[in-house]
């Protein structure tokens, strides 16, 4: 569904992603690993239109989108996470989520000054798309929560949930586990696993392998840019490069 | 060498950690363990003074250390490495190992062979060395606050969860650097997620929970105790 | 919750006590304050949603209430056209040199744009005080005629006057509430909290911070008119910076990024520096430190300030509740 | 007005001018000079219609903006029923006249801006002559005794314009040659090297400048510092005996052509006005202070003459019972009548610095 | 050819006082990250304690501006401690209004104790010297050289001292600094001396040139902004190339343009280079 051809970004004299060809497995959980620094998380930059790639073509669902803006990649069914999350702190856990569905609505000013019945029933769609989003997320019980006041742990949830709101087809999730114990860690990864069944794309960047090699289907290893091995996670743990450059010997670790 | 003794700290109006004591012996390596938000950077706030005791006593070397100056307490010998790293985003890695090294700033010789030392720590360092901080992968940035840290040579370093977003080839060979920074004489003070690589290479360590110490051991003790296992080794 | 912050009866109290003040008040020089204050305020809002909602902080909106004021002093004054209708053009036209400064303006972040609208600001005033032929220049526009009666009404006494300002006023604050409480105002505030975030959104940071800019502008380039209108002489000194200045403290005291805010901080400034009048060329040796210990003892200004009390109050509340429930369960347990 | 203490009563006197920012110092001589009269006259009080009357100044301060001169004079009428409101600079005159017909109060208006006594309000009175009568005099002196091309540098200001407007067109019909043209801003600029290498290429004979005193001097010492020896027409608004202040010395100022100053002046109030300035500000009075004061004089009288202290026309129809009745130890200057329009009509001096000395030169 | 050798002479000595009081400016933007506006305050204070040491005091000029640089490097300090340090953890636009709030303070204070006028300061530096048939004054030399050396001076104290370098890493980074063993609070204090000296230094060279009163610092505060968006925020290199491309701009511009359009020449620039690229020049932060 969404597929890269020669994907290339430098910053400076900096290669940080070199022709990379990819192509996404649809409604899989799609991992990219690689040692820190590797272009994992430029890759993504580049796929969802915060950066633009020096060369290269992404196409998603046959329609290329290279250039494309961030917000009509979106659009698209693109939705993303980021490392940190900003939210807004001052005001409620719903309140946050409710904007993440504002892209699949059309009122303008006009309607917001008039509210126009059109208005009135986006704003019901809003609430009601946050409602599910943070219920699928497990966080219906702190909906009304100011958003200081909810755990760390909790927030990275509602990132999830806003993402969900955009009606997504495709997610990418940018080490969403960075930082959460192990009894967390799997907590989140039975998230994950849920939304790749409720038949969401998932891609996935994380250093924790055991989490990796237990929910990915398919992994790509990037290093200094370039990808060097591609594969199912029994694959790519036997992939003595791989072991070299990014794994070293604690895979069962 | 360090003693927490009855610690609580407050941002704002609610107490983030209440009650704690612990107690580091030289040449140790020592592991707090906790969920998300238990209390452990904010108990590394406290002890490096960048956020003030509300109650209780911060010893170290039998010097009570809780009313004094973030910079008094790094030129005493404790460095902390931060969390979120703190480091100086527009200057180049050189630069910012440099002002790691600030409480040696005349010691020029000694600073030229700690630089060294980190670049032999972290070889990916040396090749970045005239890039911006800020510019760096995560990863990188991790390796950089560690290496910072490591320049003022300090008595007592305190380890913020080191390994956070660091590839799994790194995160052993920075345990392994942990560990030789230790034999080399510096105690450790580890906060970590990673708990069974953590307990490996340390002495004993502290449970976090809600802002409180729920459970301390050797760290034999905690890798046997089945509830630690079960939260924070996965298994 | 408090009787005095419950909407349902504050809004109409204050709606009471503003029909009811011509009558209530000893002599006109009160109404004459509290209509200018009227103006100010819906300048502030305009601000107020641009840099309290959006987070994009102009210095140019000085310049833009100008160019509403002017706009309107030259169609009346030098085009002799009716009052009314060069009073529903000044703001569209605002609007429209807002909108292409905006597509430029709005290419910078931040800082950057605090300048550089700063700069914008500043041009605008030079280019009313030096372009003789359209703005008279240093001398002004003198003459800008009252609004001509509709049916029965007429503007002529200072109270009529002071009642279609506060009609406009209501108009504004009720058009600004449905704003921001609308998906049209998340979106801003989405932008605020972070860009990166709102684009991965699919928010369209873009056209909406253009919408914010253009918008604020309308609310400038309005109070500008109806400031035209009722002062009735305009000077190059109206887009100086000192204005801008002025709506930004307003802003600040207020309370930035909050909705009673604007109204709060400019009637009080207002009031203030009309109470301060007596102490002649002292006055900012008062009113200075006041504004600077104000913004060090409450930064997000008055309105940020009971804001917070209440939350606390309520937070209070729930943490001691929660507090007790774990106790409990501690001593369950243990 | 109100009633004081002792049987007597207090008319309040308005006043909106800059008295903080920029301005602040023009304001605050305007000030002295009105504070000065009111001090003097109750000293005394007045009587008109048998009552015995103070006067109270209300001063506010406006920052030289419009908007708050027409805040101010709400707020002077409203609450302290001023009938007439002092206003010193022309942006804030043009505020008050919006509404003081209505409201009823004289606008007493110290700006020679030829606009304020043209629009035909009827409560305005102008104190200070028009600059008008200055052009010719100014002139002529200079070109016979300097030369004939002159580069104008006046102040941005609508006077500093107005001024120039008028002696250039002046200038060239007397068969003399404008060589340069440029404007300074001096509440943004106080050097002027730039602007004035720019001036001196084109080989001026004379200079016009003006503004404030200070900056004005400031311009004629520099222009000497890059090797100018020629002469210079200064506006009214700046006075050579302030601009000595700053130059140090009238030799640098050799060849400036300008109104004659207070202190030079001798008419029949005028030393006692100056003795008592000095005495208590601790410097000498300009002209404003001088004008303000007299104008103050002017009013009471024309308040006598009217019988009453509140009803603004009829004391406008006075004004020139005023300029008679003043008495002539109060004469700082010696003005004529008051013209329909409002303005007062004044004789015109003028004074050259010829061999490092002042001196009057006689105009007709 | 001697018009435009004069004229150049002219923009070096407006843009060595400029680049003085945007390097203050910038040291200050690195630390606080706002615009502050109360810098074209100590500019003014800077100006009046100079003149008045010399006319009250009688101080020899140069001994005036070591006073002026002391005094107003002291109230800078008093500034950051009494206001900027209790908000720096409030947003940037509180900042900004409050250091709105200290000017006017600072410019009501200084017309209470020194009066509104214009006032004159004299100096010693007077002489007129003609150089390769350009007209000069002793003064507009000293002010070139003296500023060219301060900056020299400074740009080693920051790049090459540790102690300078204390002032960029806290700019970058205020725990972070800590964290090394920074006192943070003996690094504020020295920027916040530093750039008042700076201010201080600006105006006592400038000051016999031009005149002292209450509103002296306004359009040079407005410029400096300018200078340091063009430079790049917080860029030293920046601050003086900015200070001197305005300078000559302006200079030139009056000359070869217009006079009277001559400061919207500083503006106009600012927004061209803005909408090309809006993070200005240098686009990089940091010192
Ligand atoms: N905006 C930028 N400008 C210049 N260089 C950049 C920029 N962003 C990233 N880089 C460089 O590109 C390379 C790849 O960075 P990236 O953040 O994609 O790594 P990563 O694979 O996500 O690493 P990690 O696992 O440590 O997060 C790094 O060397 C980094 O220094
Ligand atoms: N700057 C801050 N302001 C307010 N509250 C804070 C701040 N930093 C942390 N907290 C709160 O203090 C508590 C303890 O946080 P702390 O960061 O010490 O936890 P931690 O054990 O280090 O967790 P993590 O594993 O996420 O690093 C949490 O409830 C957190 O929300
Ligand atoms: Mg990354
Ligand atoms: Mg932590």
């Amino acid at each position: 569904m969404l597929e890269v051809k020669g994907l290339t970004k430098r910053f400076g004299g900096n290669v940080a992603v070199k022709s990379v060809d990819y192509s996404v497995q649809q409604g899989k959980i799609n991992a990219i690993i690689g040692p820190n620094g590797a272009g994992k998380s430029t890759f993504f930059n580049l796929i969802t239109g915060v950066h633009e790639p020096t060369e290269g073509t992404i196409i998603y669902k046959n329609e290329e989108i290279t250039r494309q803006p961030a917000n009509v990649i979106a659009k698209l069914g693109v939705a993303r996470t980021f490392q940190s999350t900003h939210l807004f702190e001052m005001s409620t856990v719903k309140d946050n989520v409710i904007v993440g569905h504002r892209l699949r609505t059309k009122s303008n000013l006009f309607d917001s000054i008039f509210r126009t019945k059109r208005l009135k029933e986006e704003e019901q769609q809003c609430i009601a798309k946050a409602e599910e989003s943070l219920d699928f997320v497990g966080l219906s019980h702190v909906s009304d929560q100011l958003v200081t006041n909810i755990s760390q742990e909790e927030k990275k949830r509602v990132a999830f949930a806003l993402a969900l709101a955009t009606d997504p087809e495709i997610v990418f999730l940018d080490e969403p586990t960075a930082g959460v114990n192990p009894d967390e860690t799997d907590e989140m990864a039975k998230l994950i696993q849920k939304m790749a069944d409720k038949g969401l794309t998932i891609c996935l960047i994380e250093h924790k392998m055991p989490m990796i090699m237990r929910l990915a289907h398919h992994i790509m290893v990037l290093n200094y840019g370039e990808k060097i091995a591609e594969g199912t996670p029994a694959e790519i743990q036997k992939n003595e490069e791989v072991i070299k450059a990014y794994l070293g010997g604690t895979v069962s670790a | 060498m360090l003693k927490l003794d009855g610690v609580s700290a407050k941002y704002g109006k609610y107490l983030s950690i209440k009650d704690i004591d612990i107690d580091v012996v030289e040449g140790e390596i020592v592991v707090l363990l906790g969920a998300n938000g238990a209390g452990k950077s904010t108990t590394f706030k406290t002890i490096s003074g960048l956020l003030k005791a509300t109650s209780g006593k911060i010893l170290f070397n039998d010097v009570p250390i809780h009313q004094t100056a973030p910079e008094k307490i790094v030129q005493m010998g404790i460095v902390q490495c931060a969390e979120d790293r703190k480091l100086f985003p527009y200057m180049n890695v050189e630069q910012n190992l440099m002002m790691g090294g600030y409480i040696h700033r005349k010691r020029k010789a000694q600073l030229k062979q700690s630089l060294n030392d980190v670049f032999e720590l972290f070889p990916i360092l040396y090749e970045k060395r005239n890039e911006a901080a800020g510019l760096l992968s995560g990863g990188q940035q991790q390796m950089l606050a560690i290496g910072r840290a490591y320049m003022a040579k300090p008595k007592l370093m305190l380890l913020d969860e080191p390994s956070i977003g660091l590839a799994p080839l790194i995160v052993e060979q920075m345990f392994e650097s942990i560990k030789n920074i230790n034999q080399e004489g510096t105690t450790i003070l580890l906060a970590e997620q990673n708990a069974f690589a953590a307990l490996s290479i340390a002495k004993k360590g502290y449970v976090y929970e809600n802002g409180q110490i729920a459970l301390q051991g050797t760290a034999d003790e905690l890798l046997s105790n089945q509830e630690v296992r079960k939260a924070y080794i996965g298994a | 919750m408090n009787v005095l912050t419950n909407k349902k009866v504050i809004i109409p109290l204050l709606i009471v006590l503003g029909i009811v003040f011509p009558f209530v008040i000893p002599n006109l020089y009160y109404l004459h304050i509290m209509t200018l204050a009227f103006i100010w305020t819906i300048a502030v809002y305009g601000l107020n949603l641009l840099a309290g909602y959006t987070g994009y902080l102009s210095l140019a909106h000085g310049g833009f209430f100008a160019i509403g004021a002017y706009v309107i002093g030259i169609l009346t004054v030098k085009l002799e056209m009716g009052f009314w209708l060069s009073f529903l053009l000044a703001p569209l036209v605002t609007m429209f040199i807002g909108l292409i400064i905006g597509l430029f303006a709005l290419r910078t972040k931040e800082h950057f744009f605090a300048i550089y609208t700063l700069c914008v600001g500043y041009i605008i005033y030079l280019v009313i005080d030096k372009w003789e032929g359209l703005t008279g220049g240093v001398r002004g526009l003198i003459g800008i005629p009252l609004p001509e009666a509709i049916g029965p009404i007429t503007f002529q006494s200072p109270t009529a006057q002071y009642y279609l300002a506060f009609f406009i006023f209501l108009l504004v604050v009720a058009v600004i509430y449905r704003i921001v409480h609308s998906l049209t105002g998340r979106t801003f505030i989405a932008i605020r909290n972070s860009e990166d975030l709102a684009l991965s959104l699919g928010i369209s940071t873009k056209r909406n911070k253009l919408l914010a800019f253009v918008l604020s502008t309308f609310f400038a380039g309005l109070a500008g008119a109806m400031y035209a209108g009722f002062i009735r002489f305009i000077g190059p000194e109206i887009a100086y910076t000192t204005i801008t200045f002025d709506l930004l403290t307003y802003m600040i005291v207020g309370g930035i990024g909050t909705f009673a805010g604007p109204i709060v901080g400019t009637f009080l400034i207002v009031i203030i520096s009309q109470n301060l009048q007596f102490l002649q060329d002292y006055r900012m040796l008062i009113f200075g430190p006041l504004l600077t210990l104000l913004i060090i003892f409450s930064p997000r200004g008055i309105v940020g300030f009971i804001q917070m009390q209440l939350y606390q109050r309520k937070r209070k509340k729930q943490e001691s509740l929660a507090y007790k429930n774990r106790e409990e369960e501690t001593n369950a347990g243990g | 007005q109100s009633s004081g203490g002792n049987g007597e009563k207090v008319v309040n006197i308005g006043y909106s001018g800059p008295l903080s920012g920029a301005a602040a110092y023009y304001g605050e001589n305007t000030l002295n000079g009105l504070k000065m009269a009111v001090e003097d006259i109750n000293k005394e009080g007045f009587e008109v219609n048998g009552d015995k009357y103070k006067l109270n100044v209300v001063a506010l301060d406006d920052k030289y903006l419009p908007n708050e001169t027409a805040s101010n004079g709400k707020r002077l009428v409203q609450e302290n029923q001023t009938p007439i409101i002092f206003s010193p600079h022309s942006g804030g005159i043009s505020a008050l006249q919006v509404f003081n017909e209505v409201d009823n109060f004289i606008v007493s208006a110290y700006s020679s801006e030829p606009d304020i006594v043209e629009r035909g309000n009827t409560l305005t009175v102008r104190i200070p002559p028009s600059y008008e009568g200055y052009i010719e005099p100014f002139s002529d002196y200079a070109m016979d005794n300097f030369g004939k091309k002159l580069a104008a540098i006046p102040p941005v200001t609508q006077y500093g314009k107005d001024w120039a407007e008028a002696i250039i067109p002046y200038w060239e019909s007397a068969g003399g040659e404008v060589v340069h043209k440029a404007s300074v801003d001096y509440s943004k600029d106080t050097d002027f090297f730039t602007l004035l290498t720019n001036a001196l290429k084109e080989e001026p004979d004379v200079l016009f400048i003006g503004g404030p005193s200070e900056p004005t001097a400031k311009i004629v010492s520099q222009a000497r510092q890059l090797g100018y020896d020629g002469g210079f027409i200064v506006m009214d608004q700046a006075k050579l005996d302030e601009m000595k202040n700053v130059t140090g010395s009238y030799e640098v100022l050799e060849g400036a052509i300008g109104v004659v100053p207070l202190i030079y002046t001798e008419y029949s109030g005028t030393k006692e006005f100056i003795d008592k300035y000095r005495e208590k500000h601790d410097k000498d009075p300009g002209s404003e202070a001088g004008y303000h004061y007299l104008a103050m004089y002017v009013f009471v009288e024309a308040m006598k003459a009217a019988g009453s202290v509140d009803d603004a026309k009829l004391i406008r129809e006075h004004i020139e019972d005023g300029l008679t009745n003043l008495p002539d130890d109060k004469k700082v200057y010696d003005l004529k009548h008051i013209e329909e329009n409002g303005a007062i009509e004044n004789f015109i001096r003028m004074g050259v610095i010829k061999d490092g000395e002042f001196e009057e030169v006689d105009v007709e | 050819m001697e018009l435009l050798m004069q004229q150049l002479f002219n923009g070096l000595t407006i843009g060595s006082v400029y680049a003085l009081v945007a390097l203050g400016l910038t040291l200050v933007y690195g630390i606080l990250h706002i615009p502050n506006f109360a810098h074209g305050a100590l500019y003014m204070v800077g100006g009046y304690i100079t003149l008045i040491m010399m006319t009250e005091a009688g101080l020899h000029y140069i001994l005036a501006m070591v006073v002026s640089i002391c005094v107003v490097g002291l109230l800078s300090v008093l500034m950051e401690r009494l206001v900027f340090y209790p908000l720096r953890h409030s947003p940037p636009i509180q900042d900004k209004v409050a250091a709105i709030g200290i000017l006017l303070f600072l410019e009501a204070l200084a017309q209470f104790i020194w009066g509104a006028d214009y006032r004159q300061m004299s100096t010693p530096f007077g002489q007129v010297v003609e150089v390769f048939g350009l007209t000069l004054t002793l003064q507009r030399i000293l002010i070139v050289f003296a500023a060219i050396a301060v900056m020299i001076l400074l740009y080693w104290f920051l790049k090459k001292t540790f102690t300078g370098r204390t002032i960029i890493a806290m700019a970058q980074n205020r725990e972070g600094a800590q964290l090394v063993g920074i006192n943070t609070h003996k690094v504020a204090i020295l920027t916040f001396f530093i750039a008042g000296a700076l201010a201080a230094i600006g105006a006592s060279l400038t000051s016999p040139i031009n005149l002292v009163f209450p509103g002296m610092g306004h359009l040079v505060i407005l410029k400096a902004f300018v200078i340091i968006i063009i430079g790049g925020m917080g860029s030293i290199p920046g601050a003086i190339l900015g200070g001197y491309i305005l300078g000559f701009t302006e200079s030139l511009g009056a000359t070869y343009l217009s006079a009277d359009y001559k400061d919207i020449i500083a503006f106009v620039l600012l927004i061209l280079i803005l909408s090309i690229k809006p993070q200005g020049i240098f686009s990089k932060g940091g010192v």
